[in-house]
């Protein structure tokens, strides 16, 4: 059975998007605090670009479709969270390769990619309080439900990913802007594991629409 | 938001046709946004680009002409440019002896120039690296994200154009960046916060008697946030870690240079100087070159920072030989 | 009152210290407070001064040196220097040759020089004054103090700066000065007040939503309050007056000079230089040469001015000609 | 008989350096509303340096006492300030010549020659708004009841300075930098013409002291 195809991964895109641009003050404003106040903006000037790209045409496969993601923040991005989360789409692209359509496992299989060419890029390790954070976690709960289908599992990640993001507010950063704050960065809830939530928020729903 | 702007998403493409507009005899504007060097490609010169966001006017594109960088790659503000620029800058500026990448050590700096290096070799450019991390207020560790690249970019941007100008090559211009890197220290503060313009507020909110101390130039809130003090007992608590940290001692050579952020006037920053002066006097270092002014900024943060540079007989001519470029100028 | 100063009664006599400890090449300061140029007197060299209150930093002590000013006289913040400075200037430029005094026209900077002039006269030196007073902010006329002299002033120390040093008498640097007063206008706007040390506090008060058309130089309030705009809508309202009252037509060539005050960041001032290059090109307006950058300010006023000179052949050559100055420098 | 001697002018000039210092802000507040917010430091500045000087030493006569404020202002204030007060103190002293002390039309002469010098150097007409409107009406005032005596002149020279002063709020400026404001300028108390009000204010209250 497949449960993950074309429309439902557009779908996903999309409301990602969606949900950025709607809290783009919100993830530029936790930037503020430990970076540069420019987070949600980098976010959602990127997704702005994915959302026209996608529109503009046919893309056959799961993996074509990733790729153009990918691509996409890559040039329109910059900052960290460029080659990260463009480096996250790229990994899901090759992983999905020329399939129109995956299951439960073949999804978690992609997404814990994605999860290690974002720590291949970034070096980031566990409680370096960055998006890893809230990835890692989020697939660690995915494949432990993945069993029980994909929508379970879903849920499950998009719960980890907001514990894992919660649980490092209090950390110092190690990677990252954050880093040079060094104690004043505690109790700072992270930027990019906001919206790394949110990702995995959007997946859910958009698949759960579906 | 006070600024003489149109829009915030206009305002780097704007600030750019503008300099373009001002500068056409130096500079040429290729697509995506990269500022090139008027007569590049040089046959058989090693291109020397930098980058990064926005914001920190004049760096980088106001480097760039003769004896400088050859092409700069300015992102959005206080956001890394992204691969594509940096590739086109490479592939502009090669002129068969391969490309210099001189990176502020920031994540997002660090990681869009790695991809651009990577696409670039793929294309058969020689390319090199050399990382600028010369923050003192922040601790150097393995386990970091670094000290951050701040106002000891522009000297070595200046330092090494000079001698990619003068014919070195990719290996010698790469090794006297490092060089350079090795011997720099920087540490800034700020008065007052700044509003990246698409955000609209000021990055941090400050008390009228307080000052962020150890900020770095993306209107960040520095180490630690302490009472509004002297000229004096600023410069010294910013000069105390450069030179401790330097290790600069009696009978070293110095460059000396005193960056305003962006909005405070050089009637502050001599009077820093002057601090600056007597106590690398004090400690037996000689201020051989110094550099005085607004280089490297914060939008329109009032603050400095101070850089201090451990020069040798080498650097000093590379320092003095003609430059040709719209921020620094002179024997041309 | 946010700054980097230890005091306000120190901050200009710290700030000439730093200016001297940086570019003890170029200048030397003489009492009571005077920056003189290196090596004057030149013999038979014209000398050039100017002078006018602290808080314009660079100008005018940044504009000391080969091919431009040989001495400044720097007053109290915002408050016209005292004859004893110009008399001093004088005669310690004088090559035999005698003397031109640049004079912004204010009511105090007037006086102040006339009364030096007499005294210099006096000793046996020849000085011819020039007034500057291309604000067009002001209504000129006979019976009020007329223009103030603001941006122009910066572009006449240096063409008649490079006239005296091509070794032109005083009667040729004079006239020179005049044809430049006559063929330049500026208008200059604020987002910010600024902040008089002595006085503590801004000078006026202005809401986040406002700005002022028509200022001077010395944080006084302008000819008028308006909404705050955009960079095109401000470039629009100073550029207006400038091209109608210089009678700017169609065939000119132009210098134009985009100044910030003090605490706007140079992308900001390239935004506006871009509106600036549109609205000349509209006119038929050839732009020859341009100047961007923060040269004649107001403390740490938020704001800039424009200023368009028209350009002869001459002007040209002499603009071009060598200049090695703290503030401007090029061909040497 | 002789009214005005050299004691009576270093109380006048002490007086007038004292009300200064005290009302510095005052008058470096008028000047912000109209001008460069620096009338009353720069007037402080050049009293303070008087005061220094003549407390160094002996000034036998009426005239080497004022030459020296005169000198001193000249040197120390700067401004459109510095030279009109220079100037009226030096007019002052050509007038006193070297007596030792003068009554009350000698004084008057000298005044009103310090008025010519302001208006010689400045080249104000009444009602252009500075401290000549201050000044002349004071003069008049002084004239007119010079015979009485020199006390009552002083009375109503100053009651007659401050008259003027406020007359002439109402006024656009047409000299110094108030002029630039155009109507701005109207309603807003001219700080020139208020210093020249404490001056005759200082000199009515030195020699009643005396
Ligand atoms: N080395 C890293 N590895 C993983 N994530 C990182 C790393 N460095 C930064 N990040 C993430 O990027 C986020 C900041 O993104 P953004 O503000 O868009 O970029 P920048 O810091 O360049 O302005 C941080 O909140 C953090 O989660
Ligand atoms: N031409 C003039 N004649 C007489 N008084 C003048 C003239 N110009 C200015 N003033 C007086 O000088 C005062 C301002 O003095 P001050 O602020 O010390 O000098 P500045 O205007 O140079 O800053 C004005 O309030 C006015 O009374
Ligand atoms: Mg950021
Ligand atoms: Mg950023
Ligand atoms: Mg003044
Ligand atoms: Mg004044």
């Amino acid at each position: 059975m497949s449960d993950f195809d074309g429309a439902a991964f557009t779908r996903f895109v999309t409301t990602f998007a969606d949900r950025l641009h709607e809290r783009r003050e919100e993830l530029t404003q936790l930037d503020s605090a430990v970076g540069d106040a420019d987070h949600g903006i980098n976010m959602d000037r990127g997704f702005t670009a994915v959302r026209a790209k996608l529109g503009e045409g046919a893309t056959e496969t799961l993996g074509a479709a990733a790729k153009l993601v990918g691509m996409t923040l890559i040039s329109t991005v910059g900052g960290a969270s460029g080659p990260l989360y463009g480096t996250f789409f790229l990994r899901l692209a090759t992983a999905f390769g020329d399939e129109a359509a995956t299951d439960a496992v073949g999804l978690g299989t992609a997404l814990r990619a994605g999860l290690e060419g974002v720590r291949q890029r970034g070096k980031a390790e566990l409680d370096d309080k960055t998006m890893v954070d809230a990835m890692a976690p989020a697939l660690d709960a995915y494949d432990a439900t993945a069993g029980d289908g994909i929508r379970p599992a879903l849920s499950g990640a998009a719960a980890a990913a907001a514990t894992g993001r919660d649980r490092v507010t209090p950390l110092v950063a190690r990677k990252g802007r954050a880093s040079y704050l060094g104690e004043r960065a505690m109790g700072h809830q992270d930027p990019g594991a906001t919206s790394t939530t949110i990702l995995f928020e959007s997946l859910r729903d958009a698949v759960a629409a579906g | 938001m006070k600024k003489l702007i149109n829009a915030p998403d206009t305002v780097v493409d704007e600030a750019l046709a503008g300099m373009l507009a001002a500068h056409g005899d130096l500079i040429k504007v290729i697509e995506p946004n990269v500022v090139v060097r008027a007569d590049a490609p040089r046959p058989g010169k090693v291109g020397v680009i930098s980058g990064g966001g926005s914001g920190h006017e004049p760096m980088h594109g106001g480097f760039v002409g003769m004896g400088m960088l050859d092409a700069a790659c300015p992102g959005a503000v206080f956001t890394s440019p992204v691969p594509d620029q940096m590739l086109a800058a490479t592939k502009a500026v090669d002129g068969g002896a391969g490309v210099l990448h001189i990176v502020k050590n920031y994540t997002g700096d660090i990681m869009n120039f790695e991809l651009a290096a990577e696409l670039a070799q793929a294309e058969g450019i020689e390319v090199s690296s050399v990382v600028i991390a010369d923050d003192v207020a922040v601790q150097d560790s393995l386990y970091t994200a670094g000290r951050r690249g701040v106002g000891g970019t522009v000297l070595a941007e200046k330092i090494v154009g000079a001698a990619a100008e003068a014919g070195q090559d990719l290996a010698v211009v790469t090794a006297l960046c490092q060089r350079v890197q090795d011997n720099v220290r920087s540490m800034g503060m700020a008065l007052t916060s700044c509003t990246v313009p698409a955000a609209g507020k000021p990055t941090f909110e400050i008390g009228d008697d307080e000052m962020e101390i150890g900020i770095g130039i993306h209107g960040e809130p520095g180490r630690e946030r302490r009472k509004l003090g002297t000229a004096d007992e600023i410069t010294e608590a910013l000069m105390g870690p450069i030179l401790d940290d330097g290790g600069f001692a009696s009978g070293d050579r110095a460059l000396a240079f005193v960056n305003g952020m962006g909005g405070t006037p050089l009637i502050e920053l001599y009077v820093v100087y002057n601090k600056v002066a007597q106590m690398c006097a004090d400690r037996g270092v000689t201020i051989e070159r110094n550099l005085v002014g607004s280089y490297i900024t914060s939008l329109e943060m009032a603050g400095c920072s101070i850089t201090l540079l451990k020069l040798d007989d080498e650097m000093i001519r590379l320092w003095d030989a003609p430059v040709n470029t719209a921020a620094l100028r002179w024997g041309a």
